[in-house]
């Protein structure tokens, strides 16, 4: 098999290049994305992202959809935040309508939101985990993350997409179980959570891959608009609950998680510790349901928001979710905007991986948790 | 394993370092291990569930949402009166209704359903038909094993042949 | 200790034999005796160990595991192995035909000419080489051929870059292995498998080689696992960088033999380890505690063998389903600056221990 | 600063620039021509410092095209919204702000992908979700896909 003719003559230079292409099937990109690789040896000198590979038009669609069925597309765009995505879409229509949702919506609302975003953070907990070649971690992430989905499935009926939260309120009345569910669940992942850290925090291996691996500076998570965990691994203090608070966050004490850091390893010890935080704003607000079952105001069965334009920010599991609503008074929307947060996080990897082996590519962008529907939307 | 470039530090600082770091290591490897050999060990943690073994005992939650289905009385009574608003509510056309005239012993002429058709395999579970039902008439089902070999099994028309309409629901 | 003795078996064997026929053809008779004995044994506990890998994971990671086809789900890889058989044997375009086909042979083969010297039981060891030992560590590294031939003639870089990360990784553990083994030479003052077993009749190294022995014992197990490409260093593989390294393109029947060799590697480095530093057959025995030693000695060597040697191997597995892997840099950097330094270091305390007669 | 002082401020620094009360934000609408100045200016100027760029969407509204910059000062906590119209519908064209905010990179892909406006002076201006051969620009109003748009 040798080749000995001239034309097959290899060039060994000092900087040889070569491109590989890292996805669209591929399993650390947690979806259908395409990473165009260029590299020296296993050194990183350049990443170019492809997305768009399950693009499904959820803005175009929009544009035919009443209000109220804009929820149930909302739920497929970041679908490890489903209630979260619902309730920015309610909110914003509440917004532009001026109604006020009665008490009681306001804190379940938060309450679902919180037990999604530590439901996502577990995944991303055993999915990084995977990312990292520890294979264990993911059926630990998944095994408490079940705990959450069944509250979810006994309250709304389904386990990732609920199409729960709607314009002026709930759906339906949350199940009796509910608030006895949650107070089983905090124990018992205040018990699981230091397993952990033991299993993989402070695993050395782990540190050593992630610490000043990719590091994201805070100029640049603001220049390039990265918000939500991985931008306060970055001391970006970007968190929605605490500058703009929503529903019933203005009532109870949210610490902002923040690190100084930005490497990959603060962006992990962001989303452990928001676990934590979330599980104190749910005991905080877990014995402040009001009383009673009004769980919706009285809707006009077809819904016209007031001509204008509306914007709503809240913070889901990956960032800064918005919302940005224009209308001109019929039953349709004229156009919606969703500023996903994956999608602006998304491009900083081609900052961060250079330099940078494929393993630890493999890292930074399990670290700035990707959900690929909700980039391409 | 850590490359810190330690310059200033003098050869038994470094030497003790060394061994502080790789103690250090260990020590988190065995925790580590501590965990995954307690659970090897312990099979009451094991979760998985038997799933074609346990039908008889599995049981979804009340609000599960299986299918859409309408549901009738022992008299083969239904209560939907044909007036569309869970096709007009429905985001993807996955529910069709198709009504008949109808004439009722008075002699008045009203609408009726004829076939209530709900396309399976073309429903996202948004819940709007269920919810936005004047009369109740729609609901969720628990049945959640909906593989079939023929995609127009997944087309099905809810009402039971030859039912009508409850009689204490007024037609429109 | 004279109870299971399998050398008046195999001698009466190879007597039957030579009154039967020429001496030359009971040479070739015992040789294919062997090597069928030998492919049985290579199939099964190739068999077994995907069973256990996926048993233990499975308890590890709070399952179930496979509890499908057969009970508790015995006959689940046999089912898996016709589905290999079955599978379409793609090639790649361009790729070197010959070389990827020959790739897994060759590392099936390395894999499968060192269960030779293992000594399972006195007098049932095919090869009793005076340099066994030696023999062993070299025979195995030649997979690393099979894995650096399968990564180049895939024409694919996913599979090149895995080949690489391989050559670099079993090269630079190759040393550890043998180095970490050298102290045993040291102490039993010989390279012969059945040698070393030997002297261990009254106690294992492990035990009878104070500190030295047992950070010899650790080196062997990392380095022996980093050898076999098995995680937390399979970085040839890495599942989540380069979906399969080195076998991505292998289908079929192709890619069971990278699989099969894989376990088989891990066998052989459990094994090793098991005869070398925890008495290979010999039972486990107390100074000054005659019954129990005694007792000890109505256990079948085999068991004894092979319970060692799955003992190791769970310990390697649960190495695999617990730690995130390595990134290449620091695998090499856990070799040359930690495991190889203190290896040489041990050596030298080694000979001083035997130089002083200060060991058992 | 609240609504009304960043009102007084805008209107007083940005003089060529309409300047209106909406229900949330201060609203700036700004010509084509003005629009990298303005925004340069909205960055850097120490009483505004928009510094980050949370959103930027284009629209196809009253049958122009346009696009709706919302920004925030992430230290001195206001925020405001600018937009600026394209002058045609077809070759509609406004300058990049990628060299003030680099978030503007993908934004600005996404809405040339989707309403078809072209960005001057944007790095890597390519299609980010649809094919790079397709034809036609869905979120325009006027766009047609007789197969894949069901309309009610």
């Amino acid at each position: 098999m040798a080749q000995t003719s001239d034309s097959h003559q290899v060039i060994i230079g000092e900087h040889e290049q070569y491109t590989i292409n890292m996805g669209p099937q591929h399993p650390s990109t947690h979806g259908v994305l395409r990473f165009e690789l260029s590299l020296e040896g296993e050194t990183v000198v350049g990443v170019r992202s492809h997305c768009g590979y399950i693009h499904r038009g959820i803005e175009k669609m929009c544009e035919v959809s009443t209000y109220q069925q804009i929820i149930h597309l909302t739920d497929r765009m970041d679908y490890l935040s489903a209630h979260i995505n619902n309730e920015a879409v309610s909110l914003c229509v509440e917004k532009a309508l001026g109604i006020e949702v009665p008490e009681r919506v306001k804190v379940i609302r938060t309450i679902l939101s919180e037990l999604t975003r530590v439901g996502s953070h577990l995944l991303w907990w055993s999915a990084f985990g995977m990312d990292m070649g520890a294979l264990t971690t993911f059926f630990y992430g998944m095994r408490d993350r079940e705990k959450i989905l069944d509250i979810f499935e006994e309250s709304c009926g389904g386990r990732l997409l609920q199409s729960f939260i709607c314009p002026g309120g709930l759906m339906h009345d949350v199940h009796p179980n509910f608030v006895a569910r949650i107070r089983e669940l905090i124990p018992y992942l205040r018990k699981k959570l230091p397993e952990y850290d033991r299993l993989l925090t402070g695993n050395i291996i782990l540190q050593e891959r992630t610490r000043n691996i990719g590091v994201l500076s805070r100029q640049q998570a603001i220049a390039w608009g990265v918000t939500g965990p991985s931008g306060r691994g970055s001391a970006f203090s970007c968190d929605v609950r605490v500058h703009e608070p929503y529903s019933a966050y203005d009532r109870v004490k949210v610490n902002e998680v923040l690190y100084h850091q930005g490497d990959t390893f603060a962006r992990y010890r962001v989303r452990l510790d928001e676990i934590h935080e979330s599980l104190s704003i749910l005991e905080q607000l877990i014995d402040q349901i009001p009383e009673g079952n009004d769980y919706a105001v009285k809707m006009k069965p077809i819904i016209k928001l007031p001509a204008g334009d509306y914007y709503q920010r809240v913070e889901t599991a990956r960032g800064e979710l918005g919302v940005y609503m224009v209308s001109d008074g019929e039953k349709y929307p004229v156009r919606v905007k969703f500023r996903s947060p994956n999608f602006s996080n998304l491009f900083v990897i081609e900052q961060l991986a250079v330099g940078h082996k494929i393993a630890d590519l493999v890292a930074i962008s399990g670290s700035l948790d990707l959900v690929i529907p909700d980039i391409d939307r | 394993m850590i490359n810190h470039p330690n310059k200033e530090l003098g050869g038994w600082q470094l030497f003790r370092k060394y061994f502080s770091e790789l103690w250090f290591g260990i020590r988190t490897l065995l925790k580590g291990l501590r965990i995954t050999s307690g659970y090897f060990f312990s099979p009451k943690e094991i979760i998985t569930e038997q799933y074609p073994e346990n039908r008889a005992t599995l049981k979804m939650f009340d609000r599960f949402k299986g299918e859409v289905i309408m549901s009738h009385t022992a008299e083969n009574r239904h209560r939907c009166t044909g007036c569309g608003i869970c096709e007009m509510n429905c985001p993807n056309g996955s529910i069709q209704v198709i009504t008949r005239k109808e004439t009722t012993p008075e002699g008045k002429s009203v609408r009726g359903l004829d076939k209530h058709i709900y396309h399976l395999g073309m429903c996202t579970f948004c819940g709007l038909c269920v919810k936005s039902c004047p009369s109740d008439a729609l609901a969720f089902g628990q049945k959640f094993e909906h593989a079939v070999f023929n995609r127009h099994h997944l087309t099905k028309v809810l009402n039971q042949p030859g039912s009508l309409l409850q009689k204490e629901i007024k037609a429109s | 200790m004279n109870l299971y003795d399998f050398s008046s078996l195999t001698q009466s064997i190879h007597q039957g034999l030579s009154a039967m026929m020429a001496p030359a053809w009971v040479t070739v008779t015992e040789m294919v005796l062997v090597g069928v004995v030998f492919l049985l044994f290579y199939a099964l506990v190739g068999l077994a160990l995907v069973y256990i890998e996926r048993k233990v994971c499975a308890f590890i990671q709070n399952r179930l595991g496979p509890n499908r086809v057969g009970p508790y789900g015995l006959v689940q890889t046999v089912a898996d192995l016709i589905k290999l058989l079955f599978k379409e044997l793609l090639m790649v375009h361009k790729a070197d035909k010959f070389l990827f086909n020959l790739a897994p042979f060759i590392v099936i083969i390395a894999s499968f000419l060192a269960i030779g010297a293992l000594p399972f039981a006195k007098g049932l060891q095919a090869l009793d080489l005076n340099v066994g030992l030696f023999y062993i560590i070299s025979v195995t590294s030649l997979t690393v051929l099979g894995i650096l031939l399968a990564g180049w003639s895939s024409n694919s870089k996913y599979s090149l870059l895995g080949a690489m990360r391989s050559g670099a990784q079993v090269i630079s553990y190759e040393l550890s292995v043998g180095m970490s083994l050298l102290t045993i030479i040291i102490f039993s003052g010989s390279m012969q498998l059945s040698v070393i077993v030997d002297s261990q009749a009254d106690g294992w190294w492990l035990f009878k080689g104070h500190v030295p022995a047992f950070i010899a014992f650790v080196i062997f197990l990392v380095a022996s696992t980093a050898e076999t490409n098995r995680g937390p260093f399979d970085m040839a593989e890495a599942e989540s960088e380069l979906t399969a390294g080195f076998h991505t393109e292998y289908s079929g029947i192709k890619f069971a033999f990278f699989f099969l060799a894989e376990y088989m590697n891990m066998f052989l480095a459990a094994a090793l380890a098991a005869t070398v530093f925890l008495g290979g057959w010999q039972p486990l025995h107390f100074g000054g505690l005659e019954a129990f030693n005694r007792v000890m000695d109505f256990i079948p060597p085999l068991v004894w063998f092979f319970g060692k040697t799955f003992a190791l191997i769970y310990i390697i597995m649960l190495f695999k389903w617990t730690f995130p892997r390595l990134r290449i840099d620091q695998l090499l950097t856990l070799e040359w600056k930690y495991l190889l330094p203190i290896n040489l270091v041990n050596i030298l305390v080694v000979s001083w221990v035997v130089l002083k007669g200060w060991h058992f | 600063m609240n609504h009304n002082e960043l009102h007084q401020l805008l209107l007083s620094h940005f003089s060529e620039v309409e300047v209106a009360v909406g229900s949330q934000f201060i609203e700036m609408t700004v010509a084509p021509e003005g629009l990298h100045e303005v925004a340069k200016r909205l960055c850097e100027h120490h009483a505004c410092r928009m510094d980050f760029l949370f959103c930027q969407s284009g629209v196809d509204v009253n049958g122009r095209l346009g696009v709706v910059y919302h920004v925030r000062s992430t230290t001195l906590k206001h925020a405001c919204v600018l937009k600026c119209f394209a002058e045609q519908r077809e070759g509609a064209v406004l300058d990049s702000v990628y060299d003030i905010w680099p978030a503007a990179y993908a934004f600005e892909r996404e809405i040339y992908d989707l309403l078809g406006i072209t960005f001057h002076h944007h790095p890597d201006l390519r299609r980010i979700f649809l094919e790079d051969d397709y034809r036609g620009f869905p979120l325009r109003k006027d766009f047609i896909d007789e197969i894949n748009i069901i309309h009610n």
